[in-house]
C-alpha cells in the first residue's frame, strides 16, 4: 500500500512540476507550485524527515507561494510581451534534449548509489549525548554544524538588505509594502483577528518542543511571519519604517546573539559555539530564543518588499 | 586533525566583517561607514597574521568549530592558496574602501542615506563572504559562503536604481542562482556517494567512477557560470560596467574570485584524480577563447567602463589557462606546484590591476560627466595621476617586469614548454599584445590633445586617485613579493635586451590591433580606410555579434547544458 | 523499488523540467519558478540519500536532513530577492524583458504550452 | 489498522488529485483556487491518516503547520485579487 | 471495545473519503463555478471532519486529538475565507460558463 501511495505522489510531483513549467498565465503557474509544495511535504513525511517536512510546509508551499502569487498578479500585463519572446522551437528542442540528458545522468547516478549507504547516523547517536539535545537534527543545527545555522541566519539579513537596497531614495527609512486599506467588517479583517491568537500559540509550540522533537525555530518563526503579514495585509497594523532604531537593533540582535554565546564556548569550552559540560541544553535554547524574534521579523519584512513610501504616508 | 595555533584567526577573519555589517545595520546612517573604515586595518592584520602563523608552522592552519572534527563537524582552514588569496583581497578591499569615501562617504549630521549606507555593508559583506569561502573546508558551509556571495553582490550592481542596472541585476542574480544549485547538487551528489562533505575527507575517498564525475562536473559549470567564464559571461559586462565604479571594482576584482578560487580548490584538492587533461585543455581552451572575445569586444566599446567590464571577460580567461599545464609528467592527475604558483600570482595581479584600472574608469567618468573614449582627449594633463593609475594597472595587466602577471606567465611558460604543450604558449604570448591592445587605445586617447580645453563637471578626491595608484602599483610590483617561495633570478632588470624585446614587441602587436579594431580609427582619419582596415573592422563586428548572441539567455542557458555534457564526456572518455 | 530509489529518480527528473523551464521561459517570474523547481529537485535527492542513510535507530541520516533545512532556507532568500528586484524592475521600467534588446510588439499571443 | 489508514490517505489522495483536472482546465482563477483548496484539505487529511497510521506524533504538527500556513495563502490570494484594480480583475477572472 | 474503536475509525474514515470523492465529482462535474463551490465547500470540510473524528480513538493522548480538532477548525476558518472571495467574484463577474 505504502508503494502505491509513494507512487501516486511521484506521479502528481511530476505532474505538477511540468504544469509549473509549461503552464500559459502565472498565476496558475504558481498555484501549481503551492500545491506541488503541499505534495512535497507529503513526501518529506515518507522519507521519514519530519524537521523537513515542517520547513516545506512553512517555507516552501506558504511563504514563497505568497511571495510568488501576489507578484505573478502584479505582474499578469507583462506575459503577453514575455510570451512574444519565447525562442525557437530548435531552441526548445535542444534545451529538452540536454535537460533530458541531466535526468539521464544523474538517474544512473541515483542507481549507483552506494550500498550499504554511507551515513553519518551513528556517528550523530555516539555524539548526542553530549549536547544534551533530543531531537538530532537539533543537535546538527545547533551543536555539530552551528556555523551554518549562524550562517543561514546572516544569509537571511544580506537578502533583507539586498531587498531594501532596492527602495527608491525618497523612500529610503521608510516603510515597506503597500499601503493597505483596512475593511474593519470585510471577511478579511475578521479572519486577520481570529487566526493570529490561534498562529502564535502554534508558532510558539512549534519552537519549543523543538529541542527534542520535530521542530523549531525556524518553522515557528515562519508561523509567526505569517500571522504578522495577516495582520497587515488586513489593514489592522501598519508596516514599520525601516529607520526604526529598535527594528535595526531585534534585526540584529539574534545573530549577534549567537556569535556571544559562541564567544562564552571559546572562552570556557575551547572553541567557538562549543558548549561548557552541563550547560549545552541551556545555551542551545538561549540561542533558539535570540534568534526566534529575529527570524521572525526577517521572514517578516523579505515578504513586504522594499521601502515604498515615506513614514506617515 | 586538530585546530592549530593560529586557527581563531581563520574565524575572526570571517566574522569580523560580518560583526561589522551586523553593527553598521544597526548603528545606521554613517555609523556603517566608519565601522567598515574601522574594520579595514582589522581585517589587513589578521590576514597578515595568518599568512604569518602558516608560513611560521608550515602547515596548514585549522580550526574545528564547535570542537568536532569533520566528518561530523566543520573545519575552516588555510593554507597557501588561501593565505594568499586572504590577504590579496584584504590589500584590496581596503584599497576599495579609502577610494569609496569619496563617493559613498556622508558628512556628519546628514540623515542616513540609501546609497552610501548599503554599500558599505555590502563591501564588508563581500569581504566575509570572500574570506568565508578561503576558508570553509565544508562544501554545504561553501555553497552557503557562495550564496552570501551572490547575496551581496547583486545589490552592488543596482545601487543606482536605474532600469539598465537593475535589469543587469536581475540576470546576474538569476543566473547565478542556477550555477549555485548546480554546484549544489554535485555536492549532494558527493555526499550520497562518500558520507562527508569535508575536502579533505573527500579528497581522500573519491574515487573516478559515475558518482565523481557527474559531482565534478556539475559542480564545475555552476562554477563558471558564477565567475562568468566565456562563453557563459552573459550577466558580466552589463553588470560590472552599470555599476558605481566603488561597485564595479568589488564585483570584478573580488567577486568573481571566490568562485574561481573554488573550482580550483575542487580540481586541485577535492578531485584531482578525477578530473581528466582533456577536461583540463577544454576548461583551458574556454580561457583562451575568452581572451580573444572578451579583448577584441573591449577593443569595439566606445565607453570606457564597459571596455574595462569586457576586459574582465579576458583576465578570467587567463585564470584558467593554468589547469592543463598543472598536471604531473603523466598527465593523469593535478598536483600542487610552480603552476599553481602561478596561476595564484595572475589572480592576484588581476585582482589588484582590476580595482586601480576600474577605479581610473570610474574617476574619469565622475570628472568628466561622461566615459566615451573617443572623447578622452586633454584628460592625461588634466588628472595625470589617475591617467597615470590607468597606465600602470595596463602595464601590470599586460605583464611587463616586474609585475605579478609577469612572474604568473613565466611559470606557466616553463610549464607549457617541459610538457610540450606548445599551443599554450602562443595563447600565453599573444594574450598580452591584446591586452596591451586596449590599454593602448585608451591612453592614445588620454593623451592627445584636445580640440578645446578639458571641462571637469567635477574635482575628484585626491585620496581616492592614489588609491587607484597604489593599487595599481601593487600589481606592477607583485613579483617582489613572491620572492620568498620563487627564485630570484626569475626577476630580471626590464630594460635588459632580452625583456625590452618581448616587451616592445607585445606593445607593437597592441597598437597594431588597437589601429586595427577599434571602433573609432585612432588617429581620427576616418574617410581614408585601408582595405586592412576594413577588413579588421569586419572581424571585430562579427566578434561583437557572437558575443551578443551568445548572451542571449536561451543561448547562455544551451552553452551551460552543453558545456556539462562536454566535461562529463571528456571526464568518462579516460575509462572508457 | 524503495522509497529512497523512487523519489531520487522522481529527484532527477524534477531537476530536468526545472533547466528546461529556466532556459526556455522568457518571462523573470517563471525562471523564478523554474529556479525553485530544480531547487527542489536537489533537495529531494539530498532527503532520498538522507533516507538511505537511515540506521541507529533514526529513520534518515539526521545530517543532510538538517542542511537541507538551511538550503529551503537559502533558496527562499534567494526568492524573495529575485521577486523584490522584478518588482522593482516592473515599477522603474513597465516591462519585464531580461534582454538589453527593445523588446518586440507586444500582444503577440502565438504560441500555446 | 495502519495499512487501512494508509490505503484511506492514498485513496483520498488520489481522489482530490483527479480534482486538479481544474486546475489544468480552469477556466477561471477561481476554478484553480478550489481545486487548490480541495487538494489542501485532502493533503492535511493525508497527513493526519499517515501521522497516525505510524504513530509519529510529530506529523500532526506537519499538519497544523499545513493548516495555518494554507489559511495565509488563501488569504494573501484574496487579498492580492482584492488590490487589483476591479477592470483588470474581471478581465482575467471571466473566461 | 478495541474492536469498537476500530470499526468506529473504519467507518468514520470511509465516510470522509467518500466526501472527497464526492467533492472531486462535484468539482469536475457541475456546471459553473458557483455549483461547483457550493458543493465543494461542504464536501472537504465533512471529509476532514469525518476523518478527524475517525482517528480520535487511535491517538494515544488528548492534547493529540485537541490538535487535530483544531486543524480542522483552522482549514474551516481558511476554506470559508477564500469561499466567500470566489463567491463575490464570481457574482461580479456574472455567472461562469
Amino acid at each position: 500500500m505504502i508503494e502505491v501511495l509513494n507512487f501516486g505522489l511521484a506521479a502528481l510531483i511530476l505532474g505538477l512540476a511540468v504544469w509549473t513549467i509549461v503552464a500559459r498565465e502565472a498565476p496558475a503557474a504558481v498555484v501549481g507550485f503551492i500545491v506541488y509544495g503541499l505534495l512535497l511535504t507529503l513526501v518529506w513525511v515518507q522519507l521519514q524527515g519530519i524537521d523537513v517536512a515542517l520547513t516545506e510546509a512553512a517555507i516552501g508551499g506558504g511563504l514563497t507561494g505568497v511571495l510568488l502569487i501576489s507578484a505573478a498578479v502584479r505582474l499578469r500585463s507583462t506575459e503577453s510581451t514575455a510570451r512574444a519572446q519565447r525562442p525557437s522551437a530548435s531552441t526548445r528542442w535542444l534545451a529538452a534534449a540536454l535537460s533530458a540528458a541531466v535526468t539521464a545522468a544523474l538517474s544512473i547516478c541515483v542507481l549507483a548509489l552506494p550500498e550499504p549507504a554511507p551515513t553519518l547516523a551513528p556517528e550523530v547517536l555516539a555524539n548526542i549525548a553530549v549536547t544534551e539535545v533530543g531531537n538530532p537534527i537539533t543537535a546538527v543545527l545547533l551543536a555539530f554544524r552551528a556555523m551554518d545555522t549562524l550562517l543561514e541566519a546572516i544569509v537571511l539579513l544580506f537578502a533583507l538588505i539586498g531587498v531594501w537596497s532596492l527602495a527608491p531614495d525618497r523612500a529610503w527609512g521608510g516603510r515597506p509594502g503597500l499601503l493597505q486599506q483596512a475593511d474593519p467588517n470585510g471577511i478579511l479583517a475578521y479572519v486577520a483577528r481570529v487566526l493570529p491568537p490561534i498562529g502564535i500559540v502554534a508558532g510558539i509550540y512549534i519552537f519549543w518542543i523543538g529541542a527534542d522533537h520535530p521542530g523549531g525555530k525556524f518553522q515557528g518563526a515562519t508561523i509567526l511571519a505569517a500571522m504578522w503579514l495577516l495582520v497587515m495585509m488586513a489593514g489592522l497594523a501598519d508596516a514599520p519604517p525601516i529607520s526604526r532604531r529598535w527594528l535595526r537593533w531585534l534585526l540584529v540582535a539574534g545573530p549577534l546573539a549567537f556569535i556571544a554565546v559562541g564567544v562564552v564556548g571559546a572562552v570556557t569550552a575551547g572553541a567557538f559555539l562549543s558548549y561548557p559540560q552541563g550547560y549545552a541544553k541551556t545555551l542551545i535554547l538561549v540561542i533558539e530564543f535570540a534568534l526566534m524574534p529575529t527570524l521572525t521579523l526577517i521572514l517578516g519584512l523579505m515578504l513586504l518588499g522594499a521601502p515604498q513610501r515615506g513614514e506617515t504616508s | 586533525m586538530l585546530t592549530t595555533s593560529g586557527g581563531w584567526l581563520l574565524l575572526l577573519a570571517v566574522l569580523a566583517p560580518f560583526v561589522g555589517v551586523l553593527a553598521g545595520l544597526a548603528l545606521g546612517g554613517r555609523n556603517a561607514q566608519r565601522v567598515a573604515m574601522l574594520l579595514l586595518p582589522v581585517g589587513l592584520a589578521v590576514a597578515i597574521g595568518i599568512a604569518g602563523s602558516l608560513v611560521q608552522s608550515g602547515e596548514t592552519v585549522v580550526y574545528l568549530l564547535g570542537g568536532w572534527a569533520p566528518p561530523l563537524g566543520i573545519a575552516l582552514r588555510a593554507d597557501g592558496l588561501s593565505a594568499v588569496m586572504l590577504l590579496a583581497i584584504a590589500v584590496v578591499v581596503c584599497g576599495i574602501g579609502v577610494y569609496a569615501r569619496a563617493d559613498f562617504g556622508s558628512a556628519a549630521g546628514e540623515p542616513e542615506q540609501r546609497a552610501s549606507f548599503v554599500y558599505w555593508l555590502l563591501l564588508l559583506a563581500v569581504w566575509g563572504s570572500l574570506n568565508l569561502v578561503f576558508v570553509s573546508g565544508d562544501l554545504f558551509t561553501l555553497y552557503v559562503a557562495l550564496e552570501l556571495l551572490t547575496f551581496s553582490g547583486v545589490p552592488l550592481v543596482c545601487l543606482d536604481g536605474k532600469g539598465e542596472t537593475l535589469r543587469a541585476a536581475l540576470r546576474y542574480l538569476l543566473f547565478a542562482l542556477a550555477g549555485s544549485l548546480l554546484y549544489l547538487l554535485g555536492a549532494v551528489l558527493l555526499y550520497g556517494g562518500y558520507g562527508t562533505l569535508d575536502i579533505v575527507l573527500l579528497g581522500a575517498r573519491v574515487q573516478p567512477e559515475p558518482i565523481a564525475w557527474a559531482a565534478a562536473t556539475l559542480m564545475t559549470v555552476g562554477l563558471l557560470a558564477k565567475t562568468a567564464l566565456f562563453p557563459l559571461h552573459i550577466w558580466l559586462p552589463p553588470a560590472h560596467a552599470g555599476a558605481p565604479a566603488a561597485a564595479s571594482a568589488v564585483l570584478s576584482a573580488l567577486v568573481v574570485k571566490g568562485s574561481w578560487f573554488l573550482v580550483l580548490r575542487l580540481w586541485f584538492d577535492v578531485m584531482p584524480g578525477v578530473v581528466t587533461l582533456p577536461a583540463a585543455q577544454l576548461l583551458a581552451g574556454l580561457g583562451a577563447t575568452a581572451i580573444v572575445v572578451g579583448s577584441v569586444v573591449a577593443l569595439r566599446q566606445e565607453r570606457l567602463k564597459l571596455l574595462v567590464a569586457y576586459s574582465t571577460i579576458a583576465q578570467i580567461g587567463y585564470l584558467f589557462l593554468l589547469f592543463p599545464l598543472a598536471f604531473d609528467a603523466s598527465g593523469s592527475m593535478l598536483v600542487h606546484g610552480a603552476v599553481l604558483t602561478g596561476g595564484l600570482l595572475q589572480a592576484v595581479a588581476h585582482a589588484t590591476a582590476k580595482a586601480g584600472m576600474f577605479m581610473a574608469a570610474g574617476l574619469i567618468y565622475a570628472a568628466l560627466g561622461h566615459d566615451r573614449i573617443a572623447d578622452l582627449g586633454g584628460v592625461a594633463r588634466a588628472m595625470p595621476v589617475t591617467v597615470l593609475a590607468f597606465a600602470i594597472a595596463g602595464l601590470a595587466l599586460m605583464g611587463v617586469v616586474p609585475s605579478g602577471a609577469y612572474l604568473a606567465k613565466k611559470l606557466l611558460l616553463d610549464a607549457a614548454d617541459s610538457s610540450g604543450q606548445w599551443w599554450w604558449t602562443i595563447v600565453l604570448q599573444g594574450g598580452a599584445a591584446f591586452t596591451a591592445g586596449y590599454v593602448v587605445l585608451v591612453l592614445t586617447n588620454a593623451l592627445r590633445r584636445p580640440a578645446a580645453p578639458v571641462k571637469l563637471v567635477k574635482r575628484v578626491s585626491r585620496l581616492s586617485e592614489y588609491a587607484a595608484l597604489a593599487l595599481a602599483v601593487c600589481s606592477l610590483l607583485l613579483a617582489f613579493a613572491a620572492l620568498g617561495p620563487v627564485p630570484s633570478s626569475f626577476i630580471s632588470n626590464p630594460l635588459l635586451p632580452k625583456e625590452l624585446g618581448p616587451t616592445l614587441l607585445v606593445f607593437l602587436g597592441g597598437a597594431l590591433l588597437a589601429l586595427g579594431l577599434s571602433r573609432r580609427s585612432l588617429f581620427g582619419t576616418g574617410d581614408t580606410d585601408g582595405s586592412m582596415r576594413r577588413a579588421a573592422v569586419a572581424v571585430g563586428r562579427g566578434f561583437e555579434q557572437t558575443d551578443a548572441f551568445l548572451r542571449r539567455w536561451p543561448t547562455a542557458g544551451l552553452a551551460l547544458l552543453l558545456l556539462a555534457a562536454a566535461f562529463a564526456w571528456l571526464m568518462l572518455s579516460r575509462s572508457l | 523499488m524503495t522509497a529512497g530509489t523512487l523519489f531520487g529518480l522522481c529527484a532527477a527528473v524534477l531537476i530536468g523540467f526545472g533547466l528546461y523551464g529556466l532556459i526556455v521561459n522568457p518571462h523573470p517570474l517563471r525562471k523564478i519558478l523554474a529556479f525553485n523547481v530544480v531547487g527542489s529537485g536537489v533537495f529531494l535527492l539530498f532527503g532520498a540519500i538522507a533516507y538511505r542513510g537511515a540506521g541507529a535507530g533514526m529513520g534518515g541520516d539526521p545530517v543532510p536532513q538538517a542542511l537541507l533545512i538551511t538550503g529551503i532556507v537559502v533558496a527562499f532568500s534567494a526568492t524573495a530577492l529575485a521577486v523584490a528586484l522584478l518588482l522593482r524592475l516592473f515599477d522603474e521600467t513597465g516591462s519585464v524583458t531580461l534582454s538589453s534588446d527593445p523588446p518586440p510588439k507586444s500582444g503577440d499571443d502565438t504560441g500555446a504550452h | 489498522m495502519a495499512e487501512f489508514l494508509v490505503g484511506a490517505a492514498a485513496f483520498i489522495l488520489g481522489m482530490v488529485a483527479l480534482g486538479l483536472v481544474r486546475l489544468l482546465r480552469g477556466p477561471g482563477d477561481a476554478d484553480r483556487i478550489m481545486s487548490a483548496q480541495l487538494l489542501g484539505t485532502g493533503g492535511i487529511a493525508a497527513v493526519l491518516l499517515l501521522g497516525t497510521a505510524t504513530g509519529e506524533a510529530a506529523t500532526l504538527d506537519v499538519a497544523l503547520t499545513l493548516a495555518l500556513l494554507a489559511a495565509f495563502a488563501a488569504f494573501a490570494f484574496v487579498k492580492a485579487k482584492l488590490t487589483q484594480t476591479p477592470g483588470e480583475s474581471r478581465a482575467a477572472d471571466s473566461p | 471495545m478495541k474492536l469498537f474503536l476500530d470499526l468506529w475509525t473504519v467507518v468514520a474514515v470511509v465516510a470522509g473519503a467518500f466526501f472527497f470523492f464526492a467533492g472531486t465529482v462535484g468539482l469536475l462535474r457541475f456546471p459553473d463555478s458557483l455549483t461547483r463551490l457550493h458543493a465543494l465547500t461542504k464536501a472537504d470540510n465533512l471529509g476532514l471532519g469525518l476523518v478527524v473524528l475517525g482517528l480520535l480513538p487511535q491517538l494515544d493522548s488528548v492534547s493529540a486529538g485537541l490538535k487535530i480538532v483544531g486543524i480542522w477548525l483552522l482549514v474551516l476558518l481558511s476554506g470559508a475565507t477564500a469561499a466567500q472571495w470566489i463567491a463575490r467574484t464570481l457574482r461580479q463577474s456574472g455567472p461562469g460558463p
